[in-house]
């Protein structure tokens, strides 16, 4: 019963500029929240390194000590300093999330408006070639790209990004085949725009609000399946600092009672995707 | 003593001040049909919805009154709506909609009978064919048999008055039913609605934003704006002589010329916190005394409209208390 | 509804042939000498001679997908360079450990998450909708090992409840004979519910790790459809007709809202298939799996194919399984718009 | 010579077993300055008509030629797009929502007739609909339904095309600004000359605004005949039934009309002979086996019908004058 009469009754228009931040923390409580923790990572990740020291340097004779003052999150088993690595993996992680999730985005929505809007036999090939990339769950297809194309930085990214590029084609696909339907898309037509002119400029813009939210998402999912790659020795490896590859590391330490190892950058990667959900959430909350 | 009774109903947003509805105050005699009339956004669904508990989550029952028959059936003070089987019920604008696209059609009526009315599965089963014959459908068997989305839309309006007629409301309020539906389906629906009400001597509220199905279907009607009461009385008074400056808006707006300043109520918009009329801002009559909210004031027997208009017209203030 | 099966067949085998194809050719890609990868570094010339024949590395590229092709249709899935056994053999012994693993999870985020998403849907805004919804958001962001480790820590280094994360059985116990090949059915079924319960205690960390992650899909799912099918008007007009509210939610809400719901389920077994690479890493859990983590860490890379074929193969027909499910459950599907308009 | 003509209109949708023939030989001409209304009940096929008089859709067979040019042959060349523009029914939804009023309105101006003075075109056009130009900067969603479409009509004026096929304009618009929006189509068409094929199911908005109406059933134009001819004095069966469906805004004259049986078949399993003989209170044998063709009753007052030269005066229909 959202009439426009109402809807304009109830939402007063508010002045100024806190008012108006004050609507939006109003109305997007969750992701108020999600991009708080983003900032606290972004300022890590870039100003971090600067108040930290070498996150490779060993230092054996205080190997596994547990968190101090001098030590904020322990050593690890070489002895290296937990809190700095975690602090320096902070711009790697954040980083490859945000990546990942833009090239899924950016190429995602252009195959997706084209199959939707044009479909004919490129519609076909595209909707087989998702349908095969869907088959392998998520997680596998980055794992079989990254063992064929080799353990690096970008090829994890590449390999998460391909495996995430099909939801983005999916879902603008089938926002554009309803948008092609509209009036606007006729009366378009009739002012003289070309078939190509009408996709980028008519249908894109307008079919691409579900990939925003979608994004957050799967930025959250990306940092997760790169961390995950990394616990299996797959991808990014030791000693480079990422928390995948900490947790990892500290894995057998924690049966061993060192828990912190393990504990404080497995806690930063989860903290990170949940950011990435709280705002993603919210967004996909207001569109329904 | 009226069929349905409705005294003061106001009904708000929830947590906040503004009343989308305020103090509505309707009745409706056994075997009348009244229609109900208004822009999108006058609360005419509003209405209908709080009768039937049905209330969006988002909105809250502020005030007023209802009975059926006498019996109370609502009283916001108290404990809000008491509605009891075949006391009121409610057919809906878009009829394709309004039926469970998983559950045959026959079955949809048939368990209103089993669940409401409490009938054997036998005697339902049989009573449901008989009704959706009786509502006009041509081969009620294999109809009952079929899924909503194997019929038009017309066929689907008609199941589900065959669902209301299960129901066997002493109040039915249909909500546009025949908007969207071909003119010749419509006239057919209004034929229906008709010998349904002669034959159990129901009382309909119709409601409708189109005043020629008003002209051909109602006795009396409502007019409502902003979610106020503006005018109620019979068709033929209402239409001929309209007392209430937004009833002659709506009537003149049948077809005036470019020429004349008529602003639609989208364009000119509606502020709800308002205590006095919501229609002055647009009003060509209005004075000071708009700004208080206006009583109801009675220009024949059945003929009432809320304006102060009416104070120099004929002072029958006292009346509307006694009504009241 | 035949037509509508036929051009599913089509589709089916479409795809299951696209995944041979880039799983074969994504393996071939890598830099270096196949030959080499498969014999190791240190082989001599003789050595890789006999492995190139071996696996007919010397024919074209075209020839080798053919052979390839025409085995795994067989159903051979080729031969584990470091093993030498049948790939297929050794993932189908492996299989019922991650099925095991996999439904018992799926099972519970069924259990858990639908009825939670449907009470979250009726009563919005209450302390269970909101619950959910935080349980959605940090389901979604909790990173499988990480919990993994936790529970590990805290359950077994810690309070010892559960037996060490190694293996289906403690060592000492024996394994029930092969039925089903899920141990906890089969000892079941052999009348050994001692064995049975055992079997159920080194499950029950591995489930718990993976049905939390799994869960929380099927909560937004089954809550978001719930929402969009409880504003519907044929819910409005049965309980407009006096239709009780507990009717009203389970044959006009939730019968509604199964479509979704099934595609979630279907979702879900995604991720398990592809979870349980992880769990089954950290609890040591001889599943197919782990056997695609061991044959990374050996570059087995045969094998790695034939899991991940294996992998994309049983999606594939869930999804058509899927799809069956769609007609039975929505009529407008198993009976297009024939009768009279 | 008229600026529109159609000659045997056919489309066809799908083929073999599942065809749709939705125009099955439909013939029609728009001369300048007059306003053709094209009214029928969903599936008639008016919509799919206008389309393709409007080249959004290639037809099956027929030609549709506009100043003695083949549309269809030269859609793509600028000079024959720029004269026949359309405008939609839904407001909401024939403007690009990320587009501002302004690049709307000139991008007809921009892609087919060019020049620099483009600015001053889009103002020229938003006054002409009665919009200021402080209107130009703003986004679809900020403007009342009546706006919008207000700016639908700018955008097909822009470019002084010859033709404008209007699909239900002022369906989905309240009642106030729908006669607003009618007089400023009058008033545009009496400057400019500009020829109308007006769609609509809405009989009273036809009366005012069209010199001649084609009534459409199942594919074919089953009545043509100016206006006033037609309401006064309708021919064919379904023109009467339809004129004495559609409900009137008048209390005192209610129709007790015996409303047209059935529905409107599907066109997928049409009958052979005359389409309306399933509901038609005068069919007979000849109508079950051979299609009847429009016949000339007066100066251009035609109808298909075998039963209309010997048509029985009483035909069933109470108060058959059928005006709205």
């Amino acid at each position: 019963m959202s009439s426009p009469v109402v809807a304009a009754a109830s939402v007063s228009r508010p002045r100024g500029r806190n008012a108006q931040v004050l609507s939006l923390l109003r109305r997007y409580p969750m992701a108020s929240i999600g991009v708080v923790i983003m900032s606290v990572y972004a300022l890590t990740a870039i100003f971090g390194p600067l108040f930290v020291g070498d996150p490779l340097s060993t230092s054996p004779s205080d190997a596994l000590a547990p968190p101090s003052s001098e030590h904020y999150f322990g050593t690890d088993r070489f002895g290296r300093d937990v809190f700095t690595r975690a602090v320096i993996a902070a711009r790697l992680d954040v980083v490859v999330g945000i990546v990942i999730a833009l090239i899924a985005a950016i190429a995602g929505s252009l195959i997706g408006v084209v199959a939707g809007y044009f479909g004919g036999a490129f519609d076909e090939v595209v909707m087989r070639v998702t349908d095969v990339v869907l088959a392998f769950p998520g997680f596998v297809l980055a794992l079989i790209l990254v063992a064929a194309l080799g353990d690096s930085i970008p090829n994890v990214v590449i390999a998460v990004a391909i495996a995430y590029t099909p939801y983005f084609i999916r879902l603008v696909r089938a926002r554009a085949l309803a948008e092609r339907e509209r009036e606007y898309v006729d009366a378009a037509t009739l002012a003289g725009n070309g078939r190509w002119q009408i996709a980028f400029r008519h249908v894109l813009p307008n079919s691409l609000t579900p990939a925003y939210t979608q994004a957050a998402l799967v930025a959250g999912w990306a940092v997760l399946d790169v961390a995950g790659l990394a616990f299996l020795g797959i991808g990014i490896q030791p000693p480079t600092a990422e928390w995948g590859v900490m947790v990892a590391e500290g894995a057998n330490d924690v049966m061993t009672g060192a828990w912190w190892t393990a504990l404080f950058p497995g806690a930063l990667i989860v903290a990170l995707a949940l950011a990435f959900q709280l705002i993603g959430d919210d967004l996909q909350g207001e569109k329904r | 003593m009226s069929l349905l009774d409705v005294r003061g109903l106001s009904v708000g947003i929830a947590g906040k001040e503004e009343l989308l509805l305020r103090d509505v105050t309707l009745s409706l005699q056994p075997g009348e049909i009244q229609g109900v009339v208004g822009e999108s956004g006058s609360g005419k669904t509003m209405a209908s919805l709080a009768l039937l508990g049905l209330l969006p989550p988002s909105v809250e029952l502020r005030g007023g009154t209802a009975a059926i028959g006498g019996r109370t059936v609502l009283d916001a003070s108290r404990r809000g709506v008491t509605r009891q089987v075949g006391d009121l019920t409610m057919v809906f604008q878009n009829p394709r909609g309004a039926l469970n696209p998983t559950m045959k059609v026959g079955h949809q009526v048939r368990r209103v009978l089993t669940k409401v009315r409490g009938k054997s599965k036998g005697e339902a089963t049989t009573e449901t064919v008989a009704l959706l014959r009786r509502v006009g459908i041509p081969g009620a068997e294999r109809v009952a048999g079929s899924y909503p989305h194997q019929l038009s839309g017309g066929m689907c309006q008609r199941v589900v008055i065959a669902m209301a007629l299960a129901y066997r409301p002493r109040v039915l309020i249909a909500d546009e039913p025949t908007t969207g539906l071909d003119v010749t389906v419509q006239a057919q629906i209004f034929d229906l609605l008709r010998e349904l009400v002669e034959e159990t001597n129901c009382g309909v509220l119709f409601i409708t934003h189109d005043l020629g199905a008003v002209a051909e279907m109602c006795d009396r009607v409502s007019v409502l704006y902003a979610g106020q009461l503006m005018e109620t009385g019979t068709t033929i008074e209402t239409f001929e002589q309209p007392r209430h400056p937004y009833t002659r808006f709506l009537l003149e707006s049948l077809s005036p010329q470019e020429s004349s300043r008529l602003t639609s109520t989208e364009e000119a918009g509606v502020d709800f916190s308002l205590p006095g009329c919501r229609f002055a801002h647009r009003c060509a009559h209005a004075f000071e005394r708009c700004s208080d909210f206006p009583q109801l004031f009675q220009a024949g027997p059945q003929h009432l409209y809320s304006c102060f208009l009416g104070e120099e017209e004929d002072d029958v203030a006292a009346q509307r208390s006694q009504l009241a | 509804m035949t037509r509508y099966l036929t051009r599913r067949a089509a589709t089916t085998a479409l795809t299951l042939f696209g995944i041979v194809v880039v799983v074969f050719f994504v393996v071939r890609i890598l830099p270096g000498d196949a030959a080499v990868l498969r014999a190791g570094p240190y082989a001599d010339a003789a050595r890789l001679a006999e492995v190139r024949e071996q696996y007919g590395l010397n024919d074209s590229l075209l020839e080798q997908f053919w052979t390839y092709l025409s085995g795994v249709i067989q159903g051979d899935l080729g031969t584990s360079t470091v093993s030498n056994g049948s790939v297929t053999a050794e993932l189908l012994q492996r299989l019922p450990a991650s099925l095991e693993l996999g439904l018992y999870a799926v099972f519970l985020a069924c259990l858990i998450g639908i009825p939670m998403g449907i009470v979250a849907a009726s009563r919005q805004g209450g302390w269970i909708d909101r619950f959910t919804r935080a349980g959605v958001i940090m389901g979604s962001s909790m990173a499988l090992f990480w919990l993994g480790l936790l529970l590990i820590y805290f359950f077994y280094s810690r309070l010892g409840w559960f037996p060490a994360p190694i293996d289906r059985l403690p060592v000492a116990a024996e394994p029930p004979p092969h039925l089903t090949g899920l141990f906890t059915v089969d000892a079941l079924l052999t009348g050994q519910p001692d064995l049975a319960w055992t079997a159920a205690r080194s499950l029950m960390l591995p489930v718990l790790t993976l049905t939390v992650v799994l869960v929380a899909p099927v909560m937004k799912m089954v809550r978001q459809s719930m929402i969009e099918t409880l504003r519907s008007d044929y819910v409005r007009t049965a309980r407009a007709m006096g239709i009780k509210e507990r009717d009203v939610l389970v044959r006009d809400g939730f019968r509604n809202a199964m479509l979704p719901v099934i595609t979630a389920i279907g979702i879900v077994f995604g991720y398990m298939l592809g979870g349980n690479i992880i769990v089954e890493t950290l609890f040591a859990w001889p599943g197919i799996g782990r056997y695609a983590y061991q044959s990374i860490q050996n570059n087995d890379l045969e094998a790695l194919q034939g899991f991940v074929i294996l992998v994309g193969v049983l999606y594939v027909l869930l999804n058509v399984l899927i799809d069956v499910l769609y007609g039975l459950v929505d009529p407008r599907i198993r009976i297009g718009a024939r009768a009279k308009s | 010579m008229s600026l529109l003509s159609v000659r045997n209109l056919h489309k066809t949708y799908g083929s073999g077993a599942r065809a749709l023939p939705a125009v099955r030989g439909v013939s029609l001409d728009v001369a300048a300055g007059e306003t053709l209304a094209l009214v029928g009940e969903s599936g008639c096929g008016k919509s799919s008509t206008a389309r393709i008089v409007v080249g959004l859709a290639q037809p099956t067979s027929g030609s549709v030629s506009l100043a003695g040019e083949d549309l269809h042959a030269r859609v793509h060349d600028r000079e024959v797009r720029r004269r026949a523009q359309m405008v939609f029914q839904h407001p909401d939804q024939s403007l690009n929502p990320h587009f501002t009023v302004a690049r709307t309105v000139a991008e007809p101006a921009r892609l087919l007739v060019g020049g620099r003075d483009i600015e001053d075109r889009v103002v020229e056009a938003l006054r002409t609909v009665g919009l200021g130009p402080e209107y130009r900067a703003r986004r679809p969603r900020e403007l009342s339904g009546g706006q919008q479409q207000r700016v639908a009509i700018a955008r097909a004026l822009i470019c002084d095309p010859e033709l404008v096929v209007l699909d239900e304009p002022t369906a989905s618009l309240d009642q106030s600004v729908r006669s607003r929006v009618v007089a400023l189509l009058e008033r545009v068409q009496q400057e400019r000359q500009v020829g109308y094929l007006f769609i609509s199911h809405d009989l009273t908005t036809v009366r005012r605004i069209a010199h001649r109406v084609a009534v459409m059933y199942l594919g074919r134009i089953v009545e043509v005949a100016p206006t006033e001819e037609l309401f006064e004095n309708p021919q064919h069966p379904y023109t009467r039934a339809l004129l004495a469906a559609a409900p009137v805004p008048d209390p005192r004259r209610r129709k007790r009309v015996v409303p047209l049986r059935g529905e409107t078949p599907s066109a997928s399993d049409l009958p052979t002979g005359c389409s309306f003989q399933s509901r038609c209170p005068l069919v007979h044998d000849r109508c079950r086996t051979t299609q009847p063709q429009l016949e000339p009753l007066a100066p251009d007052h035609a109808a298909e019908c075998f039963a209309v030269a010997s048509r029985p005066e009483h035909l069933g229909v109470v108060g058959s004058d059928g005006r709205p």
